[in-house]
């Protein structure tokens, strides 16, 4: 849990309208569980004013060059772009500077070695399953990722999760790639076969939804990545908070999402009709 | 480091230090209540110990849930927030936060608010009791909370009338904090004066509203929500200014501010502290950098007590 | 160009008519008073025939020469100024000005003030005769003139007064443009329809300050100023928002409009036209991008009339 | 005049804290005068709101290129970076988008075919004067700028005016480039020399001030290219008056330093104590 103040190290648009960022971050990845996030911003005068968080996508290390360029650890993040602040992201170059805190809150829990691990992606929601993925992997658990998306544009970075070693099934609403029809039939149809597995998911809340009436139907473990608009990140500014099980309008019980999360256990979050905050889809932001 | 040394050497560091109402702070800078939670969350990003002052969410009688999702909204250069004073009420408060606070030389300031007279009344008398609490200070003014603050902070009667209670059930010094959504602030400053207050603290956050245009409905669950951040400054400035010259006890600024500069201009107009709220969010390091800027202004200025820039505005 | 052609053959040209008062306007966008000039200065950037209306800036009386400088300075998102009302005066405007208006098919909006309640009714006597002038916008809340302006705008009785006045010496439709800075804009605005205002604008500017902190001094000669541009939107959404609630008679929405989404905050919360003000300061072909703007969200939106957008908020 | 939505072709630092943009602008140089302005702002979402006023050091052509590039009319600014607004200016880059409108205001009146022409530059105020050197060169009048600073690095672009025909004095407050002391001590023996010459000013206030006042004293006719704070540039907010001769308490005449200026002769302003608005200076930013 660091605020940095470093540079961009790349920007790069991957498909249309989403973009990676590699960006200079001494020290971060020995500190990293996967699932948890950043909040990010330019440092400009203030173009927009909050910090917005980010899913971690990978880390690495750039090594030391011959030209007395030491060696150089980074993060990526995967973003799309839907608003004015993701919008100023895109637009920044090589050397620019940015404020990045975290990491940020609680990650996945590994769940039991060597059980069936299956990862439910929709869109830009993959993002924090790729370091799951080679977390669970290196431990030896077998690992698929369903991959879901409206269309072609949604589906990203597939082939390093196979490079990982993840086995990934690609689904799409419109058939542009990979199966056609919703990821959460997929998500059926394996679970038919492995019924045993663990499932982690991260998406657009209709998704979520859907996967968690999937799993506790056949009570499967379930761990899900939500998000929710933040300003502070760190608990302060109770901004972000989702309903926990056995919330109630008389006695409420209600988690920050970027303390307590952003990942929960499915049984601790409360599935009600308005169970997760209107915030994260208001802005059709939801991915 | 040469450079460093001389510094140390050659210059006599200035003095930060204030005084409101009989605590002593080491410099002008502290929180905002309800954007550092209790402290603790912003430990990990530098040492509370260098603060002025830690000032607390908004405590009441009872735990709070708040208010339902979304709560904050990002507008032009502020952000509105309705998070309903949510808390973990005055119970847990004391038996679970406060001996946090014996780790830090650092006073501390409890900030409440209460649904009725006799809430405010409670709490007041509750907090009484707690050594780690150097101060309170009074909410009158949020803007959230349907039955409570609002009535009290925008007339001047019932402001005065929840001062003087809350003056006979408190043996620590009271400051009050005021709304900025009033035709004249000076009037409640006053009243808060005359019913006992020993300082002010202004200003709280400006109500607002913003709309998603394309589902038709307010980005914030509650409607309305309050406005904080630098988009505010202006009018939080001009605030202090007027309460500076209505009351004789000192006035705390608070309103936008996010780095030296700004808490300089507070300090000018005749502010003898400042908090800083939505700009921690922004940068979990600002308040150190604004203690460091504030350092760094008074050596550049040649001003040896930060107190002879308290008030030195030309007019 | 197939592009463009498909759209005007297929789709209908959604209507952004509306009407205040009797004043039938093309579109909800004109100018707010005082960021303006008298039109001529924004000729050569687009044809001025586009917009709703037009809003002059200020008159009086008689000429009046504003503050001394510097009158304006520029906050986080915001803009404070004190020109203090300068204006050529009714005579001027009456001999040089209005003429110019011929030139195009768009209703005039006369903004006024007076200093004392006689020169508010000789003005609106003066502006009744003008072929020219379509409506008169009675601007009550400028915080910049001491005796003035402020008094009225501030206190339900005296809003009533002048507004009452005015409407006897005119024979226009009447807008009573509201400050906000007050405790209850809505009583001021309901004082204000009770009293014949036939429309409402709001808001004018917030007051508010700011600190050279070098010098010491305030960065505007007259020490406040009025707060505009982004950053009080929320603000002025919110209380656009109350006073729809409250009255009856038509509303104007100002403040901090920069582009069509933020128009459409104000027309959702029940605005039936807006003004934009520091905006074209910033750009002088903002008013017509935003009544493109406008255009587009409704065909996108597949919304005919853009009365079925106005007081579309879901709560 | 004209609003344009355009590019940045170039962006360098030439001495410690000043910076020359070169901006594209086609249809520009058909249109400018020398002393004319323009306002300008980055494209970003609002950093700074308004946008600045900059005088026009020149405009130019980019030939056509092979590659099919068409000819690229520019003009270039020469700022110094004093607050947020030039800050943010510096880091931009070839291709980022700006905002300008212009050219703006009233440049300056080209005097009397074949008298001496003596330009006074104070520090970055002697941008205005380049353009102006220029056309009263082609037309075959005698130029001098006479070049004043505070030290060397105040000293701009003196082989440009050079290579354009114009000859050049500089001196400086530190004796580091050029003569030591003020510049209107070198105007003073110029104009014992050439006393039938105009002068035409442009830096900081108290340099004004007291060319001005050399200048009344022998009669000489002056222009001043002034600077105040501006919002609007074209005449609309009136933050930018200035006092017109003749100015007084009960009978005010205020003149708009967009409209009626930024150039000014001499004698249309009121040379009182406080005659020129203090906002020109009140920042320190009065070069
Ligand atoms: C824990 C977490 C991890 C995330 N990981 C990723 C990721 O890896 N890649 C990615 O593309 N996006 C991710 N998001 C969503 C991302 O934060 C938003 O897309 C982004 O904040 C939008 O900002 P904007 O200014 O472009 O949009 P605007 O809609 O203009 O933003 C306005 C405000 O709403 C907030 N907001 C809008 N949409 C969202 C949202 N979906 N979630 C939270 N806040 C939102 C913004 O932070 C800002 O405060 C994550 C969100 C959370 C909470
Ligand atoms: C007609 C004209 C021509 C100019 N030409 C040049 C030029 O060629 N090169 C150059 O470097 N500068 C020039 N200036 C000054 C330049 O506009 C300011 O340096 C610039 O606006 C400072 O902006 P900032 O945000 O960096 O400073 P800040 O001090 O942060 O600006 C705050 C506000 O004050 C205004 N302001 C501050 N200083 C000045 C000033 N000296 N004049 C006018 N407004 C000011 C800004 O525009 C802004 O609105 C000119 C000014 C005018 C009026
Ligand atoms: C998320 C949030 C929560 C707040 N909670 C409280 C509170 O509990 N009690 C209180 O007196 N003020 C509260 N405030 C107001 C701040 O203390 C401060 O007065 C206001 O935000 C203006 O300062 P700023 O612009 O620096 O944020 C809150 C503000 C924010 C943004
Ligand atoms: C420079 C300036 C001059 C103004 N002059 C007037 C005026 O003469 N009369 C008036 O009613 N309002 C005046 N106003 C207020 C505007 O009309 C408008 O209400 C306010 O600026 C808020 O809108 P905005 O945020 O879009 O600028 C002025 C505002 C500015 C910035
Ligand atoms: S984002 Fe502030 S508490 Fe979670
Ligand atoms: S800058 Fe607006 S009138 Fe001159």
């Amino acid at each position: 849990m660091k605020n940095y103040k470093t540079i961009v190290l790349a920007n790069q648009e991957i498909t249309s309208g989403t973009f990676r960022m590699r960006i200079l971050t001494p020290g971060f990845a020995g500190t990293v569980t996967p699932g948890q996030f950043v909040m990010l911003r330019p440092a400009l005068a203030l173009p927009t004013l909050l910090r917005r968080p980010f899913g971690i996508f990978r880390v690495g290390c750039l090594p030391a060059e011959c030209d007395g360029l030491p060696a150089r650890e980074y993060l990526e993040i995967l973003y799309k772009v839907v608003g004015e602040g993701t919008r100023i992201l895109s637009e920044l170059h090589q050397g620019d500077r940015v404020e990045l805190l975290g990491p940020l809150g609680k990650g996945f829990d590994l769940g039991v070695p060597g059980r069936e691990k299956i990862l439910v992606g929709g869109g830009i929601g993959l993002v924090p399953l790729f370091m799951l993925g080679e977390a669970l992997i290196s431990r030896g658990d077998r690992v698929r990722l369903l991959m879901g998306g409206r269309g072609r544009d949604d589906i990203l970075a597939v082939t390093e999760f196979e490079r990982s070693g993840v086995e990934t099934y690609v689904s799409t609403d419109d058939g542009t790639l990979g199966e056609e029809g919703f990821v959460t039939r997929v998500l059926e149809r394996k679970l038919g076969k492995y019924p045993e597995a663990e499932v982690f998911a991260c998406g657009p809340m209709p998704m979520l939804s859907a996967v968690e009436k999937i799993c506790r139907g056949r009570g499967v473990p379930l761990q899900v990545s939500l998000e929710a608009h933040m300003a502070c990140g760190v608990g302060a500014c109770l901004g972000c908070v989702v309903k926990g099980v056995g919330h109630s309008e008389t006695r409420p019980r209600y988690l920050c999402t970027c303390k307590a999360g952003p990942v929960f256990d499915s049984s601790d979050l409360d599935w009600g009709k308005a169970a997760v905050s209107k915030g994260s889809c208001a802005e059709g932001g939801c991915k | 480091m040469s450079c460093q040394e001389k510094k140390t050497m050659n210059v006599v560091r200035p003095s930060l230090a204030v005084e409101i109402a009989g605590i002593r702070m080491k410099n002008p800078v502290m929180p905002a209540s309800g954007t550092f939670g209790y402290g603790e969350e912003y430990a990990p990003y530098f040492d509370l110990g260098r603060l002025g002052a830690i000032v607390t969410k908004g405590l009441s009688l009872n735990p709070k849930a708040g208010n339902p999702t979304p709560r904050i909204a990002e507008t032009t250069s502020g952000m509105l927030n309705a998070i309903g004073l949510q808390n973990v009420g005055i119970e847990a408060f004391l038996a679970d936060k406060v001996a946090y606070y014996q780790n830090f030389d650092v006073p501390v300031i409890a900030n409440f608010f209460g649904n009725t007279l006799e809430e405010y009344g409670e709490v007041a008398r509750r907090l009484s009791d707690i050594p780690e609490i150097s101060a309170v200070e009074l909410n009158i003014s949020c803007p959230n909370v349907k039955q409570g603050g609002i009535v009290f902070g925008t007339d001047p009667r019932a402001a005065a009338q929840v001062v003087a209670l809350v003056r006979k059930s408190l043996n620590k010094p009271l400051i009050v904090k005021l709304t900025p959504n009033v035709t004249d602030i000076t009037v409640i400053a006053r009243a808060a004066e005359e019913a006992g207050a020993d300082a002010i603290s202004c200003i709280n956050t400006l109500t607002g509203m913003a709309i998603d245009v394309r589902t038709r409905r307010p980005k914030i669950a509650n409607r309305t929500g309050g406005l904080s951040g630098p988009a505010i400054r202006p009018v939080a400035v001009r605030m202090v200014h007027q309460v500076v010259q209505a009351v004789k006890i000192p006035v705390i600024g608070i309103g936008g501010i996010t780095c030296a500069r700004d808490a300089l201009e507070f300090l000018i107009v005749g502010a003898r502290a400042v908090q800083v709220g939505t700009a921690n969010f922004i940068d979990p390091g600002v308040m150190p950098d604004i203690i460091d800027g504030l350092e760094a202004f008074c050596l550049e200025e040649g001003i040896a007590d930060i107190n002879d820039l308290i008030g030195s505005l030309q007019l």
